[in-house]
Order: C-alpha cells, then structure tokens, then sequence
C-alpha cells in the first residue's frame, strides 16, 4: 500500500519537475527508508508500453515521449507565402545591385524601406548581410543568397538578365535603356563580409 | 498584499470589540468602504444577515463615522454619503410612516439594504470557495518538461523569376519615367528685356529702332528669337504703363521706341 | 491492438503538452474512425489512483499531478504573487456575474474599481472584455477567459463553486446600479461578444 502511495509521489514529482531529477532529488520528498531505484524500475517497467516512457538519462530519471510516436509532435506544416510587391521589387533590386545597403535600396526605390521587408527575404533564404562597407557609418550591405540562384533557377547572378535584355524580351518597353545605366556602376570596396557562406557570385 | 491581510485581521477585531461593547477605535484605512465597514458590523450583530436590525446597524455606523478621525472621512466623502443616507433612513424607520410619495417606503429600502449586504457576503463566500480551489501551479501542475508539437513552418515562398523581373522592369520604367528631365531651355526672359530696354531708352534721343537694343549679335537663332520676342513684349509692356510709346509705320516694318518725358 | 496505439497517441499528445488539448485536437492525429471520447474516458480511468491524472478543463483535456499530492509539490512562489482582496473579489463577481460592467462591480463592492484590479486579472489572462452592453454609454462587459478556468480546473463556469446556491439566493439577478434603488430593471441586451472564443457559458 505504501509502495504504491511512494509510486505516486516519484510519478507526480517527475512528471511536474521541469528537468531530469536524480533518485537522490526525488529521495529528498519520500520518507527515508524507500527504495527509491526499485520503485523507478518498476514504474519504468509500466509505462514501458505506453505512450509515454521513463527514461534514465545520465544518472537522472524524466518521462519522455516514446520514441516511436515522436512522429507525433513534429509537424510539417507548409505555408504559401505571398511576398508584397515592395518585397520583390527590393529582392529585384538587391539581386541587380548586390552588394546594396538599405540607404541604396531606399534611393533606387525612392521610399523608405519598411523593416518586415528584408526580414521577410532574409526568413525566405533570399537574401543575406554580406559585410559593411568601409564608408562612414559603415553601412551592411546586402546581396542573395545561393537558395536565391537555386529557386530561380541560375548558375550566377551574371545570368540575370541585363537591361538591354529585358527590353529585348519587352520588359522595358519605351525606355530607352542608354539612360539607364545602372548595371555599370562602379561598385565600392567591400569588406570581407562578416557571414560565411557565399552566394554564388 | 500583507496589509490586505492585515486588513482582513482587523475586521475581525473590530466584531470582538464590538462585541464586548468597548470603545471603537477603527481606522477606515482598515476597511474598503462604507458598504464593507456596514458588512463588518452586520456581522457582530452575530444573526443571519437576513435577520440584522437595520436600525442597530445605521447606529453603529453612525458611531463609526463619529469616532473615526475627521480628517480621514474628509478623504472619503462616500463615508460621509452613506451616512447621511442611514441617518434618513433612520428617521423614516422611526417615524411612523406617512402616505408618502416617495418612491420607497422606509422598508423597502432596509430591504435593499440588507440585500446589498447579503449579496457582498455571499460572493465573498464565493470567492473565498473560488480561491482555495485547486490552482495550476500552486497545487496540482501540468507537465513541467512539456514536448512542444515542433509546427516546422516550410514557409514556401512563391515567386517566379518572371515575377521577379517583371517587377523590377517595372520599377525601371517607372523610374526611367521619373528621370526624364526637360532641360532648361536659353531664354531671354521678359524680366531681362524690361530692364534691359528701361537702362537702354534713356540713352536713345528720339525715335529709336527696338532692334537697336537688341544685346550683341554673336547669338545662337533660336536666342536671337528669344530676344527679339521678348523686347518687343517688353516694348508693350512699358507702352501699357505708359513709360514708352511705340510706333509702327507699316506692317512687319521697323519698331520704333521713345521714352515718355513728357509732363503731361 | 489498434486501440492500444490510438491510446498509446492520444497519451503521449496529451502528456507532450502543458495546456489542456481538445478533442478534436486530438482527432487530427489519429485515423477518423477512432473513438476518441471513450478511449479519452479509459485513459481517465487508467490515470485516476495514479500520480498523475487526465482532467477534463474548460472542455479539453489535461494531465495534471494529483490534487492530494499537492501538499508535496506546493509552491511557494505563488504565494507572493497572491491577488489582494479587493482583486480576488472582483473576480469572483466577474466569473459568477459575466458579463458584467464595470459599474455593476462596483455597485456589488460598494467602492469605486482601482484602476490596478482589471489590469492584474486581464494581465493574469483570468478576465477579458466580453463587448458592451447595449445601454446608455455601452458600458464594456467583462467576463472571464479559458485560462481561468485552466488555474482553477474548471469544466465550464458552469461548474463554479456555490454558483447555484447564489442563483437560488437571488443574488446573480441584475445587478441594478441606481445606487440604493429596489426597483427591478429589466435584463439589459448584450451585444455579441467582441472577441471570438467564449469560456464556457
């Protein structure tokens, strides 16, 4: 009778306790004379087939999903996700200009660059810091990442298409693209960048 | 939170000195107004709260109000309300009923009372039966080790690459359009012809060739246009003012110009 | 056999978490055919001399130590977290009289509402706003929200200590907030509820 009262005091101790408890920890609230080892073994023994399992992990005793059912508590969940098109024209951008600081994105687009945008192509694995720029401030600078060239389908960045070949394929109809010279700028000293893993470049 | 217990403490002297009938030596502080301080004394009546006599209480309450410190009632003017409130209902208790129109009889409003009192006691009793129940983490616990359901979010981004260009020629376009400038074009404006032609009039004697003001030669055309036209605006201009008069012999003829000195 | 294992998920499910889970939370894990209520209702039986019991809370389920065990897990941190009076009863007229006003709680205490006593009770997640009342100034209602009936393990508000006692009693009848004033006014219209998610009514 009192084995089994001991039983529910070492089951509701471990049950609440929010890490591992030694038998010594768990002796600390039964009455001295209990056998603490063999009452764990036999509980380990009747939860053995259940959902749940005692385990012995370095010395110290917790319950534990079992091993077989872990399926259970991972759950795939996939999302469609939108980006806005202020999030693709800033992607459109730093792919064409990498690397580009959030000042530069905000000139290109002439507004100001809202925090969830960068954020939002970063959690997409588009986009990554790829160092500061050796100017006053020292700005983080942005490019795209090797994901980036993998969803879309390019060996490098250099196969973006140039602007001459947009308007070729009639993505710039009426500009003319003399007056756009925006590929060719000279690009500014970067540093090393600060992350490792390149994108393909 | 102890001084609420302390709180709760002294209701509980209160009823023994009460009940011993020794001097009131209450602090309001003590109590969470008056309909709290009329539940306490309620109770040293010691009977069912249905059965208190009303008038006891306002007497005790009245005394209440008297013994505590004045300027602590001044803090709590509803003290002093409900006072006020007890004493008449007091002297309507005590007199003998008149055929009133008053919306209340004298009962009816010790009834009120009394209920308001009960229905205080009762969800006191409530809460004090809610309290000692059995609460999460104070008495019984859930899982304290909880395995999280992992929701791995596989946030699929959809985005073609034609997407991606369509929107950044897009944005070009609208740029380019941005970019166009329309370059200043050489002018020579009418402010200039006006104060060229006012400097240069004084200095022609008589009848003068507009074309003779016109600045030096060596202009593009499409200057020398500018010019021209803006003299002769300027021309008109000083005429309607009355600063110049112009004539013109015959048509596309030469323009002549002479400054008003006349004191007309 | 197939019932151990559905038996076998529903346990480790709900032993993996530390809130009380639906049953149809439940059902998505488990073949649509299954039973889930009496398996449900033998796990209960399983757990109720152990350790740890399964509870039903607010509708759902949970595994919770046993109350009797209480005395050996007791926390004392609580403690000095403990709700002042003037708190503790204005939850209590909140659970029993939902929705409520503001004004009605006062009536019922006989003081004005510190400012301090909502804020802790809707910090604590024990009471929410429940949309306004269609009277004059469309006061804000209040009532109480599933987690408190998680603390307090309660099934429903339904299952409120001395709640019916009080109904008999008469004391959840309107409360009228014309100070001092015996007549009865007619049950005020609440407007739909302004946040989705009721406990338990």
């Amino acid at each position: 009778m009192e084995t089994i009262e001991h039983t529910r005091i070492i089951e509701a101790l471990l049950f609440a306790s929010d890490k591992p408890l030694s038998s010594i920890a768990l002796a600390d609230c039964l009455p001295e004379e209990v056998k603490i080892e063999s009452l764990l073994r036999n509980l380990q023994e009747h939860y053995e087939k259940r959902g749940v399992n005692l385990v012995e992990i370095a010395g110290k005793w917790m319950f534990q999903t079992a091993p077989d059912l872990a399926f259970l508590l991972r759950k795939e969940v996939e999302e469609d996700k939108r980006l806005s098109r202020a999030a693709v024209e800033t992607l459109a951008i730093i792919s064409y200009h990498q690397p580009v600081t959030r000042a530069e994105i905000e000139e290109i687009r002439g507004v100001s660059l809202s925090k969830g945008i960068l954020d939002v192509l970063m959690e997409a694995v588009w986009v990554r810091p790829m160092g500061r720029r050796r100017t006053p401030g020292r700005p983080m600078t942005y490019g795209t990442t090797e994901n980036f060239l993998v969803h879309f389908g390019l060996n490098s960045i250099k196969d973006l298409p140039g602007l001459s070949e947009l308007k070729a394929a009639g993505f710039l109809a009426n500009v003319n693209t003399s007056r756009l010279n925006l590929l060719g700028d000279d690009k500014p000293i970067e540093e090393q960048p600060e992350l490792p893993g390149s994108a393909g470049e | 939170m102890s001084d609420k217990e302390t709180k709760e403490q002294s209701e509980f002297d209160i009823g023994t000195a009460l009940d011993s009938d020794a001097v009131l030596i209450l602090d309001i502080d003590g109590f969470e107004g008056p309909l709290d301080v009329l539940l306490a004394l309620a109770r040293t009546q010691k009977v069912d709260l249905k059965q208190i006599s009303i008038l006891e209480l306002v007497q005790q309450f009245l005394k209440f109000v008297a013994d505590a410190k004045v300027q602590k009632l001044e803090k709590a003017a509803d003290y002093l309300v409900m006072a006020a409130w007890l004493a008449y209902l007091k002297s309507r208790l005590l007199l003998p009923e008149e055929n009133s129109e008053e919306e209340f009889s004298a009962e009816e409003m010790a009834a009120r009372l009394t209920y308001q009192l009960q229905r205080l006691s009762a969800i006191r009793d409530s809460s004090a039966r809610l309290m000692s129940r059995n609460q999460l983490r104070r008495d019984v616990f859930a899982r304290g080790m909880p395995e999280p359901v992992i929701v791995t979010k596989n946030a699929v981004f959809e985005l073609s690459l034609y997407d991606l260009l369509r929107v950044y020629a897009d944005h070009k376009t609208r740029n380019a359009i941005a970019d166009i400038r329309i370059h200043k074009r050489d002018v020579y404006t009418l402010d200039q012809a006006l104060e060229r032609l006012k400097g240069m009039i004084g200095l022609a004697v008589d009848w003068t060739d507009l074309y003779q003001f016109l600045p030096d030669s060596n202009m593009a055309d499409n200057m020398k246009r500018s010019v021209k036209a803006s003299l002769f605006t300027a021309s008109l201009e000083m005429a309607r003012s009355g600063k110049a008069e112009i004539v013109q012999k015959q048509a596309f003829g030469p323009l002549f110009i002479r400054k008003t000195d006349r004191k007309d």
